[in-house]
């Protein structure tokens, strides 16, 4: 399929299209269905895309394995970690209250700190699994 | 047409029993594995309509606040529901993951053809034991 | 109207679901749950849980196919023989079709404002969702605020059956499939 | 003196600790991933789960039941963590166990996983660890599925990463059965749901007696699914069909800690269900399934135990035995006196460390003959005389011998039946013990007085860190079963309070 014009002029226009709308739906998730799941999902959609089109060697250089499985607990880390931080400042557990005075800013930053952790370890938990079997077909 | 009214408010659990039932069929009586975990997808799936029916508010709207609406279908079930989504696809892989593993130790990814195998290796090790 | 939307939709579901069921093709099975996928999210949009279609057609008819298509492709498999039916598995679903019918006859009329489900909980995620956290989308401020420890142990999910798949499916760097 | 208090802020928030720990030094492995960092840090994290647990439980005893508002949400808005004393029983039971088999896992690790693999290995057995006690502390119906799937996806990692084929089959057919398990509980929380508008557990006990006026049909559904998925899951007959291939070809390591916990952690969701939300709220005598509990009970200890007497492998042999001390367990719950459910409740700990011991006497074993099979092991006592001796406390303890942990179980269990007029039981059950003297007898004929078999003259007893734990276990199994005053009190004190939650 690499030799195919057709395949690699649309996928160069949709992924970064597939990328933006991702970002979108992650960032805009307060106002619109949406959130860091579903961003993520689209995120690994778009790399398993550039991985079909352009063969699995060069997405692994764009998202290496090493650096995706990294990532994938990081996300994790990242989430009960903010629950820590509201330990430490004496509140109950992923209390959002302890990030600024007033409690609306609080929970903005709450809720962007645990989508960023939400959206980290399903897109790269997603890109690996793919990996994972297209590695065993080799 | 008041007959059709109350065929279609009773259609979604309706519905809903019928996914459940032919996805545990599938599960239980086909033998191929990938198949079988489509039919445990399905099951899983038919849950969302068991929770996400009961939400819904006829003429009310998708719960995002906004001042021109009062009406909001229940927001709860659709964070269940997401989380059920979740778990669905992470089991699906799993289980996908050990087909292909499955796959590689016996060469086959037919049930009954593995235990005739496993059948047959017993018998053939048994007569080595008593030779 | 929505209604009938509604039943028309579940009605294709259902012929797709019978569809799968007796389908020989594994190619074609996958094909089929992916356009079950799709089914789904519309309905759930129908049913105005727009965060739930986004969810089932990103996961359901995104990844799920692309990690199906790849395990035909690793096991080289496309026919499937047909099963012959067989009774206790049949008992066994009839069963339970028939408490789920019984369970269910008695549950409230679909799409009344005053069943229990509106009563209890879910006004109050409503209400406050503005006043106190100031995010119009009620599902966000849910999932991310007030059953914050059911997201997290949801992306624990993941990343458990992520780890799960790579420690399966990793081939060794030395000498692999060592397994007698 | 900054110290204490911190001490004291922290003690507070225990509850969420004990959770959260596991999940993130699990995380850490795997982004580490360092062979031998990681053994060390699931060591240092069990033990110290070990000890949080037993604070929260000496806690509880003083002040009473625990609970914990995630995110400062007031339940039933946010997710509640309740924490009374038969949960902190589990807790403490998951976690003990949890800890006593890190030591054993360094060898026996070592040789079953693959060096590459062995971090990825503890990371999914930390978030299994994380998935039991989530399980057991949280009040939640919806976040008890939630870590139930942690705990069950792991688990079917852990099974498949057994070293015969086999363990991909059973770890395969597990997640078949577990997730149907898994769903049919989730549909019984859906009409409990959908009639109460609630999913914390206590706030649906209360609601759920108002709304049986008018949707008595779906509640009763809704407590059929939940039964019925929790049963799969726990392996009760006939639904016990995964639980043998399971436990016999997963590593010895992986078998000791689920056998010792998987199935009691659902048991414990179980009994939750029947006392503390169903109960609760709906008199007893609407509820009709004590009696096919009973009878299900019977059947699988006399079934499984007959088939335990013709298995040729250990493991399998332990496992089907399993099913059949299960089948006490239920048992104790379907009569619900007093003794009976203190019994079950004293059976749950107990069985877990003797079986924990067998299991861990088995893995010995493989481990320096390569086998379990009993027609290779003969004369092994010889050889291996120190777990041969341990194994054989853990033998008498499943058949209920006086001065074990199992007599005192078997004990509470037939006064239970006895004072509930049950006679019968309470003769069927000592039957029962009888048919694991056969089993146990052929294992210990053979390995006793059979002449040395080839196949083991060049054993020798297991490495330090295996015999440790195994020396400890067989200690427990032996001063628990003289010195009851901790565990039984404690048991009964938690019978006593699901009895008390209970509608009369």
């Amino acid at each position: 399929m690499r030799s195919d014009i057709i395949f690699r002029i649309m996928a160069k226009i949709m992924i970064p299209l597939m990328l933006v709308f991702a970002f979108y739906v992650h960032f805009h998730g307060d106002f619109s269905p949406g959130g860091g799941f579903q961003a993520g999902v689209m995120i690994a959609g778009a790399v398993v895309l550039y991985a079909i089109v352009f063969g699995v060697r060069s997405a692994q250089c764009i998202a290496p394995q090493s650096v995706v499985s990294f990532l994938a607990p990081f996300g994790v880390m990242l989430y009960s970690g903010v629950g820590l931080c509201s330990l430490v400042f004496g509140k109950n557990f992923l209390d959002y209250s302890v990030f600024a005075h007033h409690p609306k800013h609080a929970h903005h930053i709450g809720i962007l700190l645990i989508e960023a952790g939400v959206i980290v370890t399903v897109a790269s938990i997603m890109i690996a699994i793919f990996y994972a079997f297209v590695e065993r077909g080799r | 047409m008041q007959l059709f009214e109350t065929i279609a408010l009773h259609y979604n659990y309706a519905v809903t029993i019928f996914l459940m039932v032919l996805g545990l069929y599938i599960v239980m009586v086909c033998g191929n594995m990938i198949k079988k975990l489509v039919g445990l997808a399905l099951f899983q799936t038919s849950v969302y309509l068991l929770y996400i029916s009961p939400a819904k508010i006829i003429g009310g709207t998708a719960p995002i606040l906004d001042s021109k609406f009062s009406l909001y279908s229940n927001p709860l079930p659709h964070v269940l529901m997401l989380t059920a989504i979740v778990v669905g696809v992470g089991t699906l892989a799993l289980g996908l993951a050990l087909v292909v593993r499955i796959n590689e130790a016996y060469g086959t990814i037919e049930e009954d053809e593995i235990l005739k195998r496993r059948s047959e290796e017993n018998l053939n090790t048994e007569k080595v034991e008593k030779v | 109207m929505e209604l009938y939307i509604n039943a028309v939709l579940l009605t294709l579901l259902v012929v797709v679901t019978l569809a799968i069921m007796c389908q020989q093709n594994l190619f074609a099975v996958v094909v089929l749950f992916s356009a079950y996928s799709f089914l789904m999210a519309s309905i759930m949009i129908v049913l105005d849980a727009v965060d739930v279609a986004l969810t089932e057609a990103a996961v359901g008819a995104g990844i799920s196919t692309v990690v199906f298509l790849g395990t035909l492709y690793l096991t080289k498999s496309a026919k499937i023989r047909s099963g012959q039916v067989e009774l206790l598995p049949l008992i066994i679903v009839f069963l339970t079709g028939v408490v789920l019918v019984y369970g269910t006859y008695g549950l409230p009329t679909f799409g009344l404002a005053n069943a229990p489900i509106h009563m209890h909980v879910a006004p109050f995620y409503l209400e406050q969702s503005i006043p106190q956290i100031g995010v119009p989308n009620v599902v966000t401020t849910v999932l991310a605020n007030f059953r914050s420890f059911d997201t997290l142990g949801e992306t624990t999910v993941v990343l458990t059956a992520g780890i799960g798949v790579m420690l399966l499916l990793k081939r060794r760097n030395k000498k692999g499939g060592d397994r007698t | 003196m900054s110290v204490v208090k911190e001490v004291f802020i922290l003690s507070e928030h225990l509850p969420a600790l004990i959770v959260v720990t596991p999940m993130i030094s699990a995380s850490l492995v795997a982004m580490v991933r360092c062979g031998f960092f990681a053994w060390a840090l699931s060591t240092f994290v069990a033990w110290v789960l070990f000890s949080s647990s037993v604070v929260l439980l000496i806690k509880i005893i003083n002040d009473g039941a625990v609970s914990y508002s995630l995110g400062g949400w007031p339940p039933p808005f946010g997710i509640e963590f309740r924490v009374d004393i038969f949960s902190a029983f589990v807790l403490l039971l998951v976690s003990s166990i949890g800890a006593l088999v890190m030591p054993y896992a360094l060898r026996t690790v070592e040789k079953d996983i693959h060096a590459e693999n062995q971090p990825w290995f503890y990371c999914i057995y930390l978030l299994c660890l994380c998935g039991l006690l989530g399980m057991a502390i949280t009040g939640d119906a919806f976040n008890v599925f939630v870590f139930m799937e942690i705990s069950s996806l792991s688990t079917y990692v852990l099974i498949a990463m057994g070293q015969r084929r086999e363990a991909l089959l059973s770890a395969y057919q597990y997640l078949i059965v577990g997730t149907i398990g898994a769903t049919l509980y989730v549909i019984g929380v859906g009409l409990l749901y959908i009639v109460t508008g609630s999913l914390n557990l206590y706030d649906i006990a209360e609601r759920l007696g108002p709304s049986m006026a008018d949707y008595h049909r779906p509640v009763m559904t809704g407590m059929a699914f939940i039964f019925a998925g929790i049963s799969l899951k726990l392996a009760l007959f006939p639904l016990h069909a995964w639980l043998p291939n399971a436990y016999a070809f997963a590593p010895s390591f992986v078998t000791i800690f689920l056998s010792a916990t998987a199935t009691k952690v659902s048991i414990y969701i179980l009994l939750r269900f029947y006392f503390s939300v169903f109960g609760a709220a709906i008199p007893f005598s609407q509820i009709p399934v004590t009696e096919i509990i009973i009878l299900l009970s019977l059947a699988a200890i006399f079934v499984a135990s007959v088939i335990a007497v013709y298995e040729d492998r250990i493991a399998r042999m332990l496992a089907y035995s399993s099913v059949a001390q299960i089948g006490y367990i239920t048992l104790g719950i379907a009569i619900s006196n007093e003794y009976a459910l203190t019994g079950a409740i004293i059976h749950l700990v107990n069985h877990g460390i003797m079986k924990a011991l067998l299991f861990a006497a088995v893995g010995a074993i493989i481990f320096r003959v390569g086998t379990d099979k009993l027609s290779s092991i003969g004369g092994l006592a010889s050889r291996m005389p120190i777990t041969m001796a341990a194994f054989l406390i853990g033998g008498i303890s499943i058949i209920g011998v006086p001065s074990t942990v199992g007599f005192i179980s078997k004990w509470y269990l037939g006064v239970g039946a006895v004072n509930a007029g049950l006679w019968p039981i309470a003769l069927a059950m000592m039957a029962s013990s009888l048919i694991a003297v056969i089993y146990i007898g052929r294992i210990v004929e053979v390995v006793y007085f059979n002449p040395v078999d080839q196949r083991c003259s060049g054993a020798e007893e297991p490495p330090l860190s295996m015999l440790v734990p195994i020396i400890l276990l067989s200690i427990a199994t032996i001063y628990f079963g003289l010195e009851t005053s901790w565990t039984a009190d404690v048991a009964s004190k938690a019978a006593e309070q699901l009895l008390g939650e209970v509608k009369q």
